[in-house]
This record gives C-alpha cells, sequence and structure tokens, in this order.
C-alpha cells in the first residue's frame, strides 16, 4: 500500500480540525480540534518517518505528544479559570482583546 | 483521480484492508466533532479518532508511539478532556448557528483551499516513491530505536520538554488555584447565620428539588404549598448555567399560563 | 570665538546650568538662559567681526570623525549666507528669552523645561546652518522638531497638541523624503570614488537627470514644507496659533528659514541642473505663495494666523528670489531671511503681548489701543510697516533686491508679485485699523503699556529693522560674495540692461 | 556738478524734530509744537541759504549733489543714498518748507486744545522729511523712499483722529489707494533697471537716446500711475475726499499744497522720459484732461467745504499734470501753476480751517452764511485766494492758469482745439464752484446753529493766512515777470521749438476771463438771489446726485475691486481650510479610516483571528504552491 495515502488522512485530518477550531465555540470542543490538528500533524510525521526509514519522525511525534500534553493542561486550567469568572466555556464571551 | 484510483488498486495487502475501512471511520469520526451539539460526544468521537490513529501508528511500525497514544493520549488527556467537561457541565449543548457574520463561509473555503492545495502539493512531492520502510531501522525494535534516538541526539531537547512538563503543571496549578477572599465559615458559622437570618424559612435547610412537583429530576423546582415553584430549590449552578426547565411548566393549575420566575 | 563647536556647546553648557538651578527660584533659572543666551548672541558677533568678507570658501571649518563605518564626519563651516543666518538666530534668542519672560508659566512641565528646550533648540539653529555634512544636517534638522514639538505641545494654547503633531507629522514627512534623497546620494558616491557625506564632495557627483530631479524632488519636497510654501503650508497657521509668541518666532524665523537655507545650500549645490528644469514651476509656486498668502492673511480673524499667512507670502518672495537666479535675487532672498527674522519676531511678540493682556487672539477683540497703551501700539504698527516693507524698513530692501532681481530674468512673476505690495498693506492696516484705532472697545479701557523688560525687549528688533533699512551694507558685504558665488557656480550671469530689446 | 555737505540738513532737521518728538512722548507735550515749527523753519532757512548758493552760481553749475551712503548695492544694483538739489527741487523745498512751516505756525494755535498735539507736530515734521526725501532724491529709489515716506506720513496725519473709525477708514483707503501707485512706480523702477541698467535720474537721462521707446513708454506709464496715485488723479482719485478727515492744517499742507502735487513732481523730474515717449505723454495729457473736469464737477455738487476744496485740488492737479503732459513747452507752467496753487488751495484751507475753528467744526456750508462779519480777515485771506483760483488778474492763478489754457489751445491740431477747450470748461466750473463756497460761506442770511458763536480766529492762525494770501496776490506776477520760472527751469529741459499759435494770448485770457464771468453768474444767480436750504435738498437732478456720490467714484470700487476682492478672499479662506488644508486632514483620516476598517477585523474573537490565521497559512501556501509549480 502507497504510504502517502496515510499524508492524505492526515491533511484531511488537519484541515477538519482546523475548520473545527474556527467554527466551534465551546473552548473545550474547540481545543479537542486543535488535539485533532496535532494528532494529523502526527500521523504524518510517522508515515514519513515509515518513507524515510528513519524513526526521526516517530522522535518528533513523541515530542509533539509532550508539548500537546503540556498545551492541554494549561489551556484546561485556562478554560477553567474563565469558566470560573465568567460562566461560560464560550471562546466568543471572552472577547474582552479588543478593548 | 486516475491516482487516487491506482492508489487503491495497488491497496491490496491486509494493512491496506484495514485502512481503507479504518480511515473513513476516522474521518467520520473527525467530521461527527464538527456537528455534534453536545461536547461529551465530540470528547467521545475524539477518542475513537485517537484510538485509530494509534492503530495506523502500529500500522506503521510505529509501535511505542501507538501505545503511548492510547495510554497518554486516549487514556489521560482524553479523560482530563472528560473532567473538565463534567465540571463546566456535561449537559450543555452548544448551538451550531453561527455569530459571527461571515466566520463559517471563509473558514470552509480556507479550509477547503487549504486541504486542496496541500492534498496538490503532496501528490506532487510524494509521486513515484515508494516508502523504504522501517525494517532496518527497528531491528532491535522500535522502542530501543527511539530510545536510542532520544537519549542520543535529542537528549538535549528531551530535557529541555520535560521541563516544560513540569512547568506546564506547575502553571496548571497556579492556574486552578483560587486565592480565598474570606475565611471559610466553620459549620457553627453557617448554623448560626441559618437562625439568626433574616427569615427562618431556610433554618432546615433548602427545599430539595422535585418535591411536590410532576418529575422529582434534580433540575425541577419544588411546588410550594400554594402552587407555585420554589426558586431556591434548584441548584443555582443549573440556573446560570440555563439548565434549569422552566418552573413555570410544572405550576399546578397554572400550565398554560407563563408565571414570571419569582426571585 | 572663532569654534562653531564651542559656539554650538555653549547653549549646551547652558541648559545643563539651568537644569542645576533650585526649581523654586524660577527668576534665577530665567536669569541664566538669558546669560546664555547673550553670551552666544555676543559669541556670534564676535565670530562675525572676524568673518572674512571677500573670501568665498566655508570659514571657521571643523571637522571630526563620528561614525567612520559610514564615512560620517562632524563637519561644519560657514559662508556669508549661513553666518547671516546663524547671526540672526542668536541675537533672536535673547530677544525671545526676555520677551517671553512669563511664556513658560502654565505650560504642561515646569519652567526649567522650557529654557532648557528653547537652549537646546539653539544650539540646533547654529548646528543646522553651519553643517557641511550633509548626514549631521539632516540629523539636525530631524532633530531640531523635538523641541519645538515639546515647545508647542507643552506651552502653547488652545489645541496645542493637535497643532503641535501636525507639525511634527508634515515635518517629518518631509524629512522622510529628504532621507531618501540622502541614502541615495551615499550610495552613489559609494560608486563614484568611497561613501561620503561631505557636501563638498556629494555637489561633484555624476548623476543622470532623471535621479537628479527625483533626488532634487526629496530634498526640495523637505525644504518646501519648512519653508512653506504653497501648497504645503498649512502645519504653519495651526502651528503659530498654539505656541507662545516665543516659540513661534523661533519656529517662523529661524526654523522655517532652514527651509530657505536649504534650497540654496542643498537644492542648487547638489543638483544644479535639476534645480535648472525646475525653476519655472518652483517661481509658480512661489508667485501662488505671495498672493495667496497675502489674501488668507487679509481674511484671517485671529492675529496670530494672519502673522503666519503674511510668513507664507514672504517666504513665496524669499523661494522667488532664489531661484530667480539673479544675483539681486539671490542676495535680497538672503537678505530677506535675516529681516524677515526680525519683523516677524516684532510682529509676533509685540502681538503676543496685546494678546496676552486682551486674553484674546481675535482682531476684533481688540480696538483703540493706540489711547490706551500708546508703546504697544507704535511698536505693533512699525513692525506691520516692517512687514509690508515699506521703505525706511529693512524689509523693503530686500524685497525690492528680490523683485528687481526676478524681474530682469522673469518680468511676469515678479508683476504678480508685485500686487502683493498691495495686498500687504492691507493685511496690516486692517488689523491695525481694527486693533489699534477706532473707539476704545469694552474690556481694553485698562489695559497695561508695555513694561520696562518689554521695551528693552523690543527696542533691539526695531533698530535692527530700521537700521538694516537705511544702512544694509554691512550685511549686503557679507551676503553678495556667497550669493555671486552659487550663482556662478550654476553658470548664470546676470541679464544685460536690454535697453528695451524685448 | 557741484558737491554741497549741507543738503542732508534740509532732511534730517525735520527728521530729527520727528523722532525727538515719537520718542520723548508726553515729557515733550510743552515744548513739542515749538520744536517741531523750529526744526521746520530751519530747514526753510537752509533751504533760503542753499537758493542764494544756486543764484550765485552759473545756470549749467547750479545742480548740487551729496553722496551721503552706499545704500543696496548688489551685482550692477547699485543705488547710492544720495541727494540732488537742482532748480526744480529747490522750488519744491522752498515750497514745501515755506509753506510747511508756515502750517505748523497754525497748527500751534488749531491744534491747541488737542491733547495729542506733540504727535501732531511729530507727523508733520516727519511729513517734511519725507517730503524734502522725495523732491532731493538723485535716482527713482531714493524718491520711492520719500514717495511712501509721504504716504505713512498722510496716513498717519488722515488718522490722526483714528478714534473715530470712519477716519481710521479713510486713512487705511488713502494708504492702500497710494500703494497701488507706489507699484507703478516700482514697476516703473524695475524696467528701468531691466532696461537701462540704473535707476538714478542722471544715469537713465544718459542712456535715454540708446533705449527703445517701447520701454521708455513702459516706464512713461508706470510713472503715470504712481502719480496718479498720489496725486489723486483719475483713476486713483478716490482718497482725497475721504482725506480730509485729518485735520485742516494737514489738508492745506499734504492734501493742497505739496503731497498730492509729487506727481506733477514725478512727471516733470522725468520730463526726458516722456518727451521720449509720446504715447505716454499723451496719455498724461487725457488722464489730466479727465481729472480737471472730473474734480470740478465733484466740486459744484459738495455741501462739505473740505470736500468741495479737495474737489477743486484734484482739478487744479488736473491742469497741472496736464501741462506737464503738453511736454517742454508745459513743464515751467506746470510747476508755476503748482506753486502759486500751493499758496492759494493752502491760504483757502487754512481760511477754511478758520472757520471750522470759528463754528464748532461745522464742515457744512449749508449751515454757514453771513461769516464775512464775523470773521473779516478770513473772508479777506480767502477772498484773494478766491480770486486767485478764478484767475481774475492780476492774482497768481491768471498767470499759471493761462498759462496752462494756453499752451493747451497750442499744442496743434485737433488734440490743441478739444484740450483747449477742456481747460477753458474747466475754468468756467471751477468759477462756479469757488464762487459757491463763497456764497455760502461768507455771505448770505447766517443759516448756522443757535449754541454757535462765529469769531475770528487768533493772530497765529491769521497770519500764515495772511503770508498765504500775499503769495496768492503776487506769486503770479512775481513767477511770471520776464519769464523768471520758465528760465529758470530751462536748463533742466529739453529745447521746444516754437509753436504755431492757435490764439493769440490775449484771445486766450479773454475767453478764460468770459467763462469765468459765466460761472460766477450762475452761482450768483443760483445762490445769492435765492434763499439756500440748510438742510442739501433731496429733489435734485439725478447729475447732481451723482456729483455728490463724486461721480460714483466709490461704487465703482467697492463693485469692481473690494467686494470681488473680500468674495475671493473668503473663498480662499474657506478653500484653504476645505480643500488644501482638506487635503492635508484627508491624508490623516484616510489612515484613521483605514485603522478603523482594519479594527473590525480585531473583533476580539479567537475564532476571527483562528480564522485569519487558516486564510493566512492558505494563502502561505498557495504561494509555494504557485512557486514550486
Amino acid at each position: 500500500m502507497d504510504a502517502a495515502n496515510y499524508l492524505y488522512l492526515s491533511v484531511l485530518l488537519f484541515t477538519i480540525g482546523a475548520v473545527g477550531v474556527v467554527v466551534r465555540r465551546n473552548a473545550i470542543v474547540v481545543f479537542m480540534c486543535i488535539e485533532l490538528m496535532l494528532n494529523a500533524a502526527n500521523l504524518a510525521f510517522v508515515t514519513f518517518s515509515r518513507i524515510n526509514g528513519d524513526l526521526n519522525g516517530q522522535v518528533v511525534a513523541f515530542f509533539t505528544m509532550v508539548v500537546a500534553a503540556c498545551e492541554v493542561v494549561v489551556g484546561l486550567a485556562i478554560i477553567v479559570t474563565i469558566y470560573r469568572s465568567r460562566r461560560s466555556a464560550s471562546v466568543d464571551d471572552a472577547s474582552l482583546l479588543k478593548r | 483521480m486516475i491516482e487516487l484510483a491506482l492508489a487503491v488498486g495497488q491497496t491490496q495487502t491486509p494493512e491496506a484492508v484495514m485502512f481503507w475501512i479504518l480511515a473513513p471511520l476516522t474521518v467520520a469520526a473527525a467530521f461527527g466533532m464538527l456537528l455534534v451539539k453536545k461536547a461529551v460526544h465530540s470528547a467521545i468521537l475524539m477518542a475513537s479518532v485517537m484510538i485509530n490513529l494509534a492503530i495506523f501508528y502500529i500500522a506503521q511500525d510505529a509501535l511505542f508511539l501507538g501505545i503511548v497514544q492510547i495510554v497518554v493520549y486516549t487514556g489521560a488527556v482524553m479523560m482530563l478532556f472528560l473532567f473538565i467537561l463534567m465540571l463546566v457541565g456535561v449537559d450543555s449543548s452548544d448551538s451550531l448557528t453561527e455569530t459571527i457574520t461571515g466566520l463559517r463561509p471563509i473558514a470552509i473555503t480556507a479550509a477547503v483551499g487549504f486541504g486542496g492545495l496541500m492534498v496538490s502539493l503532496l501528490s506532487r512531492a510524494t509521486l513515484g516513491r515508494s516508502a523504504v520502510g522501517l525494517q532496518v531501522a527497528n531491528e532491535n525494535g522500535n522502542v530501543k530505536g527511539i530510545a536510542q534516538l532520544l537519549f542520543s541526539t535529542y537528549v538535549w531537547p528531551f530535557e529541555v520538554v520535560s521541563a516544560l512538563l513540569i512547568t506546564a503543571a506547575l502553571g496548571a496549578m497556579v492556574l486552578a488555584h483560587h486565592q480565598r477572599l474570606q475565611t471559610r465559615p466553620t459549620q457553627r458559622e453557617l448554623s448560626t447565620e441559618r437562625f439568626r437570618g433574616i427569615s427562618l424559612a431556610n433554618a432546615a435547610g433548602l427545599p430539595a428539588p422535585g418535591v411536590f412537583a410532576r418529575h422529582n429530576a434534580v433540575d425541577v423546582p419544588a411546588l410550594l404549598p400554594d402552587g407555585s415553584p420554589a426558586a431556591n430549590s434548584v441548584n443555582a449552578t443549573l440556573e446560570a448555567r440555563g439548565d434549569m426547565l422552566n418552573s413555570g411548566a410544572f405550576e399546578l393549575g397554572k400550565i398554560d399560563t407563563s408565571a414570571g420566575e419569582e426571585k | 570665538m572663532n569654534s562653531l563647536t564651542l559656539l554650538m556647546l555653549l547653549p549646551i553648557f547652558g541648559s545643563v546650568a539651568v537644569a542645576a538651578t533650585p526649581k523654586a527660584k524660577e527668576t534665577l533659572t530665567k536669569q541664566v538662559a538669558l546669560a546664555t543666551t547673550l553670551i552666544v548672541a555676543a559669541a556670534t558677533i564676535a565670530m562675525a567681526v572676524s568673518f572674512q568678507r571677500d573670501n568665498v570658501d566655508l570659514q571657521f571649518v571643523e571637522k571630526y570623525s563620528w561614525i567612520p563605518t559610514f564615512g560620517i564626519n562632524f563637519a561644519v563651516g560657514i559662508d556669508g549666507l549661513a553666518l547671516v543666518l546663524i547671526l540672526m538666530s542668536t541675537i533672536l534668542a535673547p530677544i525671545v528669552v526676555l520677551a517671553g519672560w512669563n511664556e513658560s508659566h502654565g505650560g504642561r512641565w515646569s519652567v526649567k523645561v522650557f529654557y532648557i528646550l528653547i537652549l537646546v533648540l539653539e544650539t540646533m539653529m547654529i548646528g543646522v546652518f553651519a553643517a557641511t555634512d550633509v548626514f549631521l544636517f539632516y540629523v539636525i534638522f530631524e532633530a531640531m522638531l523635538i523641541p519645538v514639538y515639546f515647545l508647542i505641545g507643552g506651552y502653547g494654547s488652545g489645541q496645542r497638541s493637535a497643532a503641535a503633531v501636525k507639525f511634527l507629522i508634515y515635518s517629518l514627512f518631509g524629512g522622510l523624503l529628504m532621507l531618501a534623497s540622502i541614502i541615495a546620494l551615499y550610495v552613489m558616491s559609494g560608486d563614484q570614488g568611497g561613501h561620503t557625506f561631505d557636501l563638498q564632495a556629494l555637489s561633484q557627483l555624476q548623476m543622470s537627470s532623471t535621479t537628479q530631479n527625483f533626488l532634487f524632488l526629496g530634498f526640495f519636497i523637505a525644504f518646501a514644507i519648512k519653508a512653506p510654501l504653497w501648497p504645503l503650508h498649512t502645519w504653519l497657521p495651526d502651528a503659530a496659533e498654539s505656541a507662545t509668541p516665543g516659540t513661534s518666532v523661533l519656529l517662523l524665523g529661524v526654523l522655517d528659514k532652514v527651509g530657505t537655507f536649504g534650497m540654496i545650500r542643498y537644492c542648487l549645490t547638489l543638483f544644479p541642473d535639476a534645480s535648472k528644469t525646475f525653476t519655472p514651476m518652483i517661481l509658480i509656486l512661489a508667485v501662488i505663495s505671495i498672493v495667496y498668502g497675502a489674501f488668507l492673511a487679509i481674511g484671517q480673524r485671529d492675529l496670530k494666523r494672519l502673522i503666519a499667512f503674511t510668513s507664507i507670502s514672504h517666504f513665496g518672495f524669499i523661494t522667488m528670489g532664489i531661484f530667480a537666479m539673479t544675483s539681486q535675487g539671490h542676495s535680497g532672498a538672503t537678505l530677506y531671511m535675516f529681516n524677515h527674522g526680525f519683523s516677524t519676531a516684532a510682529l509676533f511678540l509685540v502681538g503676543g503681548w496685546m494678546i496676552s493682556r486682551r486674553g484674546s487672539s481675535t482682531i476684533a477683540d481688540f480696538g483703540g489701543l493706540q489711547r490706551v497703551t500708546p508703546v504697544m501700539a507704535w511698536s505693533f504698527f512699525l513692525a506691520g510697516m516692517s512687514s509690508l516693507a515699506l521703505p525706511g524698513m529693512s524689509s523693503f530692501v530686500s524685497e525690492f533686491l528680490v523683485l528687481v532681481g526676478t524681474f530682469t530674468r522673469y518680468p511676469v512673476h515678479a508683476v504678480i508679485a508685485t500686487f502683493g505690495i498691495v495686498l500687504a498693506a492691507l493685511y496690516i492696516l486692517i488689523p491695525v485699523q481694527k486693533a489699534l484705532h477706532g473707539p476704545t472697545t469694552a474690556g481694553n479701557e485698562n489695559l497695561s503699556d508695555l513694561n520696562l523688560r518689554e521695551k528693552i525687549a523690543i527696542a533691539p528688533v526695531i533698530a535692527i529693522i530700521i537700521a538694516i533699512g537705511f544702512y544694509p551694507a554691512p550685511l549686503l558685504k557679507v551676503i553678495n560674495p556667497a550669493s555671486a558665488h552659487v550663482i556662478a557656480q550654476l553658470g548664470f550671469t546676470d541679464p544685460a540692461p536690454t535697453n528695451g530689446d524685448k | 556738478m557741484t558737491t554741497s555737505n549741507s543738503l542732508v540738513y534740509l532732511i534730517a532737521l525735520p527728521l530729527l524734530g520727528a523722532i525727538i518728538l515719537i520718542l520723548a512722548g508726553r515729557r515733550a507735550d510743552k515744548w513739542g509744537h515749538i520744536l517741531g515749527t523750529l526744526m521746520s523753519a530751519s530747514s526753510f532757512v537752509v533751504g533760503l541759504y542753499q537758493l542764494s548758493q544756486m543764484l550765485g552760481r552759473s545756470n549749467q553749475a547750479r545742480p548740487v549733489t551729496q553722496k551721503l551712503f552706499e545704500w543696496i548695492s548688489v551685482g550692477t544694483f547699485k543705488v547710492d543714498a544720495a541727494l540732488l538739489l537742482d532748480q526744480l527741487s529747490i522750488c519744491f523745498v522752498l515750497l514745501i518748507t515755506g509753506v510747511g512751516t508756515l502750517i505748523h505756525i497754525y497748527s500751534i494755535s488749531y491744534m491747541s486744545h488737542d491733547h495729542d498735539r506733540r504727535r501732531f507736530f511729530a507727523y508733520l515734521n516727519l511729513f517734511i522729511a519725507a517730503m524734502l526725501l522725495l523732491v532731493l532724491g538723485n535716482s527713482y529709489l531714493n524718491l520711492y523712499v520719500g514717495w511712501e515716506g509721504v504716504g505713512l506720513a498722510s496716513y498717519l496725519l488722515i488718522g490722526f483722529w483714528n478714534q473715530k473709525p470712519a477716519y481710521a477708514t479713510a486713512s487705511k483707503k488713502a494708504f492702500v489707494m497710494n500703494r497701488i501707485g507706489d507699484m507703478g512706480l516700482s514697476f516703473a523702477i524695475m524696467i528701468a533697471f531691466a532696461s537701462v541698467g540704473t535707476v538714478s535720474f542722471e544715469g537713465i537721462k544718459e542712456h535715454v537716446h540708446h533705449t527703445s521707446t517701447g520701454a521708455l513708454t513702459a516706464i512713461g506709464i508706470m510713472l503715470l500711475v504712481a502719480a496718479t496715485g498720489k496725486s489723486a488723479q483719475f483713476p486713483l482719485q478716490a482718497w482725497l475726499g475721504d482725506a480730509m478727515a485729518g485735520p485742516t492744517p494737514v489738508s492745506a499742507l499734504i492734501h493742497a499744497a505739496t503731497m498730492v502735487t509729487a506727481g506733477v513732481y514725478l512727471i516733470t523730474r522725468s520730463s526726458f522720459i516722456f518727451d521720449a515717449a509720446p504715447t505716454a505723454q499723451l496719455l498724461v495729457v487725457i488722464v489730466g484732461a479727465i481729472t480737471l473736469l472730473f474734480g470740478a464737477l465733484i466740486g459744484t455738487a459738495k455741501d462739505d467745504i473740505k470736500k468741495a476744496l479737495a474737489a477743486s485740488t484734484m482739478s487744479q492737479i488736473g491742469y497741472m499734470i496736464l501741462g506737464a503732459g503738453l511736454g517742454p513747452v508745459g513743464y515751467a507752467f506746470a510747476i508755476m501753476h503748482l506753486l502759486t496753487h500751493g499758496f492759494f488751495k493752502a491760504g483757502m484751507f487754512l481760511g477754511a480751517g478758520s472757520v471750522m475753528h470759528g463754528m464748532n467744526d461745522e464742515v457744512n456750508m449749508r449751515k454757514y452764511g453771513a461769516l464775512r462779519k464775523f470773521m473779516p480777515i478770513t473772508f479777506a485771506t480767502f477772498g484773494l485766494g478766491y480770486l486767485a483760483i478764478l484767475g481774475v488778474p492780476p492774482f497768481a492763478g491768471f498767470y499759471s492758469k493761462d498759462m496752462i489754457i494756453e499752451t493747451a489751445f497750442n499744442s496743434g491740431g485737433t488734440k490743441g482745439i478739444i484740450l483747449g477747450s477742456v481747460t477753458l470748461l474747466g475754468a468756467g466750473i471751477t468759477a462756479f464752484y469757488m464762487t459757491r463756497v463763497m456764497i455760502l460761506t461768507f455771505t448770505g442770511k447766517s443759516r448756522w446753529d443757535e449754541e454757535v458763536h462765529p469769531h475770528e480766529s487768533p493772530l497765529l492762525m491769521w497770519l500764515p493766512m495772511a503770508v498765504l494770501a500775499i503769495g496768492s496776490v503776487s506769486s503770479g506776477f512775481l513767477l511770471s515777470r520776464g519769464d523768471a520760472l520758465v528760465n529758470w527751469l530751462a536748463p533742466l529741459f529739453e529745447e521746444h521749438g516754437e509753436h504755431s499759435e492757435l490764439l493769440k494770448p490775449i484771445v486766450v485770457s479773454g475767453l478764460a476771463l468770459m467763462m469765468v464771468a459765466i460761472g460766477v453768474a450762475i452761482a450768483f444767480l443760483k445762490y445769492s438771489r435765492q434763499e439756500v436750504a440748510s438742510v442739501a435738498p433731496e429733489d435734485v437732478s439725478v447729475f447732481t446726485k451723482i456729483a455728490r456720490q463724486d461721480l460714483m467714484q466709490d461704487r465703482f470700487n467697492e463693485a469692481v475691486f473690494m467686494r470681488p476682492g473680500q468674495h475671493l478672499t473668503q473663498v480662499l479662506v474657506k478653500t484653504d481650510e476645505a480643500v488644501i488644508d482638506g487635503a492635508v486632514r484627508g491624508v490623516g483620516q484616510m489612515a484613521m479610516g483605514s485603522g478603523a476598517l482594519l479594527r473590525g477585523v480585531q473583533s476580539g474573537f479567537v475564532r476571527s483571528y483562528a480564522a485569519l490565521i487558516l486564510v493566512g497559512a492558505v494563502l502561505l501556501i498557495a504561494a509555494i504552491w504557485v512557486v514550486t509549480n
């Protein structure tokens, strides 16, 4: 089987994730969509690793996972904090940046 | 299309069977994430995407990553998501109508453009190259191979990432930490407050939800002796979140008339 | 005193001294500032005495390496043109300090800051005329904006912030164009024998006429904004309206001269061919400025704006004289720069006193001042007569030289510009009539006449105006060789008498 | 040419007086008028001394010069501050300082009640100095300094009582209209320099012969423009009537005897240019002819005694200009008329001042009448001036005016007949309006208000009037006896060939006297035989109405220059704010507008930022796609 198919799948997932980030309003869902994009990237890395016959791609994917975990921890903490003060998990409600 | 057909034709190995079954499922689950209203459903769909990905990793000779994906990602991270969801309110459902004008068409057009361009680029880049495969690299086992790289070439990034992880943990703690402005009232104080308060009505505690009402669900207010709903019988969080059912609908004898809710 | 660098440092020392004075003793601060400016003026006069009048080369030349990597030097030197302008600036400075003794009150910042700004500005005023390194000139040209910006925005009146910003942005825009041209010159100098910013070396550059035209415009627009030439003048009335009278004097009297000075020193020297190409257009702009400024002055209701517009008209004359390319026009223009400094100073200072006494700058609020405050009225009248170039006043000599010099080569321009003298009579006599004549209007009965300090401040200005009007020879003898040199370098000779064969 | 070191004192003395009086301020109130008079008188003495010196020299050596210092010198444009006193200048010097001193003396008394009398004398001295500079300057540029100097003095003196808005406006109007004339003078100087290369009288005179007629005509016309401004000639005559706002001595000195005649001086001084430029000369004559009728017609309708005299001045200067425009033959007569006019018109103005002095500053002649009994000396001096202006022999005007009329007739062809007729007609009208002035003021019944108590003026006032009256009587005879003035001035002007005599002098005199008699008779019939209304009647012919409004000159100026000018100014002010500054502000607003527009993108919504990032990524990838394609 052509390994490129995984790449196409990765692109598809990434795109779906990107749309989700933009379209969904629930901060947690937005977060999950970001995770989806990261995972899509990971899939691409793993596939590259296979195509090149080299484990470097897998290591990068591993690092990505760690960074993603960190990001999730902090991000979710932020969501909780925002929820605590604003009683809402909608990203649209946290729009004070413009003022 | 011809290339796609060729690719389909080439996919004959078991891996191909697996791919052509799981890949559509993965994409469908991902799509579902966008479309379902409830965040919990999204989370579950996300988990399924992740498990599928883990299978793809393993299929591509990335055994370690596949396991990590399941254990760390699907197991830990997704559970964290669920926890937070619970904390925020598991029942809350999103409205999918767009409030920012023009955002959705832009997003979709951009996404389609993005996907199309990427696919086009990928097809240019990979066309006519076959994969090398990881048989050589994984000679001593996938885990050993990765470990060798991690602790030699990537030892410095590895350390940095560990620092990052600790920092993130600390950061999360700091963010989640809630400074109390007053000392926590003791049992005694609470009790005094109940009895010395403005009214004795709450001395025996707040009314439980659902009492005398048609439903005894937690989000249905109790009915007072005169038949009007008791707003304070329902958890304030539910009310704030808008999850409380309209008590007017359960009011005795006034089922069809709408009555303003007492505060 | 034979060192320009030292001359430039003197006000800096003074500003340090001013900064060291205790905050509570404002009078001491002012006295230190006044003493500094007086010393600088005396030093400049001493310098002028030892100036060799017939030597057309730069004198008092000094050169120190500043940024060797880019071939930038701290290079100064003056010819007759620069000497006259430095003389004017340093004589005006103590007058401004003395005349505006109380201008620093009611500002955003303390009295000390006001005088530090003035003294720093004085250093730059000397430097900008003395610089012979194009980069140094540019740096001072732009840096001068800073103290003026704060002087307008911090101590002015009315819409002072808006006016200060308008002034700054206008000037910066021009400066930016000039910077582009300077960089282009620098790059070209690298291709032709070594990177340099030296004015002398840059004037020898070979360049195509298109390049020259573009670079010329870069410089010229910057100077046309400074010198306010129609239609780039609209910052001036606003700035003058908001600034304190003293600041206005420095702004119109000295800073704007950098524009006309730059036209001679940089536009004509660096781009002789382009100057010739653009001369017809510039002359038209100059003539428009003369007539337009005069008409606008007639139509003003605010005294400060009126004076600003008269200056636009006068700058039209100066520009016309510069680009008439005759020795009379050139010398006249240079002399005009000197004279305009003093006649505008007189108008602004006396106008400022009138305004501060009355608490309004609307001309209609005055009336009958000649009965109430005869000395002030006389001073204003004489300043006005100088502005309308009455013979016997210094401006007449320069204005007439400009007209005669222009007429010999561009008769039509000169004829139209001469109509400006009728308009000048109107724009001076209308405010004179409204403010000084007529019955004393309500609210003016108890205005006080000039006090001793103010009389001391205005007396030298009027004395210079009248003295130069009758005996301009000392200045003309300094100016003439420099003007003749510029004209000769451009390859022009004065038109010979035609005997009417036209 | 003879040089002298004392010429400068002529100017310096009165100038010093002016400076002292201005700088000394109130401290000089007590002695200011005496100092002013002394300075003027001493200048007169210097003038007499110069005359005596000049008489002692031969005809060609009479002009003297004095170089003071190098004034302006740039390239070939070299102008020295230098003075020239020749036969022409000395006439003016003596007229200015002589009449000037008399008027100083008169003013001591006339202005004694004004607490700004010192300032008045300062201005008078300033005027004397400027006027002397005007006639003594040896180049057009020096003349120009004096030219504007007298304009300034005139402005200050007309507006002496500038607390009255109308007076302040009158002074401004005089200055501005004079400036239009000055502009002509600057044009003349510029053309002279561009075409001849010098601006001194001597230098231009030398080059006249190889300078083209075109250039000379241009210079001549521009000099004429200058003359019309200063001498209140058509079309720049409108300021003179309003200039009567100044104190009466000023009207006598500046607006009758001296400053307004500067135009005549300029044209005579430039005789070498006009003689070589016939077109310009013709224009001079035309201007003179128009103005002499114009002024005379205005004079017939004025009820204000000073304005009637001003109109008369305008008309008489018209005679002089016309005389000067007739070429070499006419210059001397123009100057002669200028001198005699200086005497009799100054005398009459002082008389008018005396009348006003006795009548509580009333200027309306309809409120006078029968003053002969109350002011006998004024009546006598005024009457002598009256006879002089009419040209009744042997009074001064007879000699000078008849000469101009005669020269006009003799100027040849149709031109001569037209000019002669015009001057004759002018003489008739002059007789009419001057008689009217006499009748309304001094004879008939008294028409003044009750509170007025007319009385004769004090000695200091009537003495100068008497002196001027003597001049009015005798000057014409003295100047023309044996062609004294003509011969005196002859070296300055080109020789003139004999003209054919159209009419014999005796015939001209007869005709002139006949016209005068007619004019006087009409005036008698109209004003002496019937009651004069003390209020100007309204039911008058349209011509009278127009004449009362100075033949619409102000209306014309207002409609053609002032209002369009004001509109233009207003439009330009608005344009400047809206269009030019608007464009500048527009650039600023464009920046702010685009900022505001782009700010919409910064909605604060994270998702819109994300969408932008996505769009950016797409664009980036599209770029890669295009590049790698």
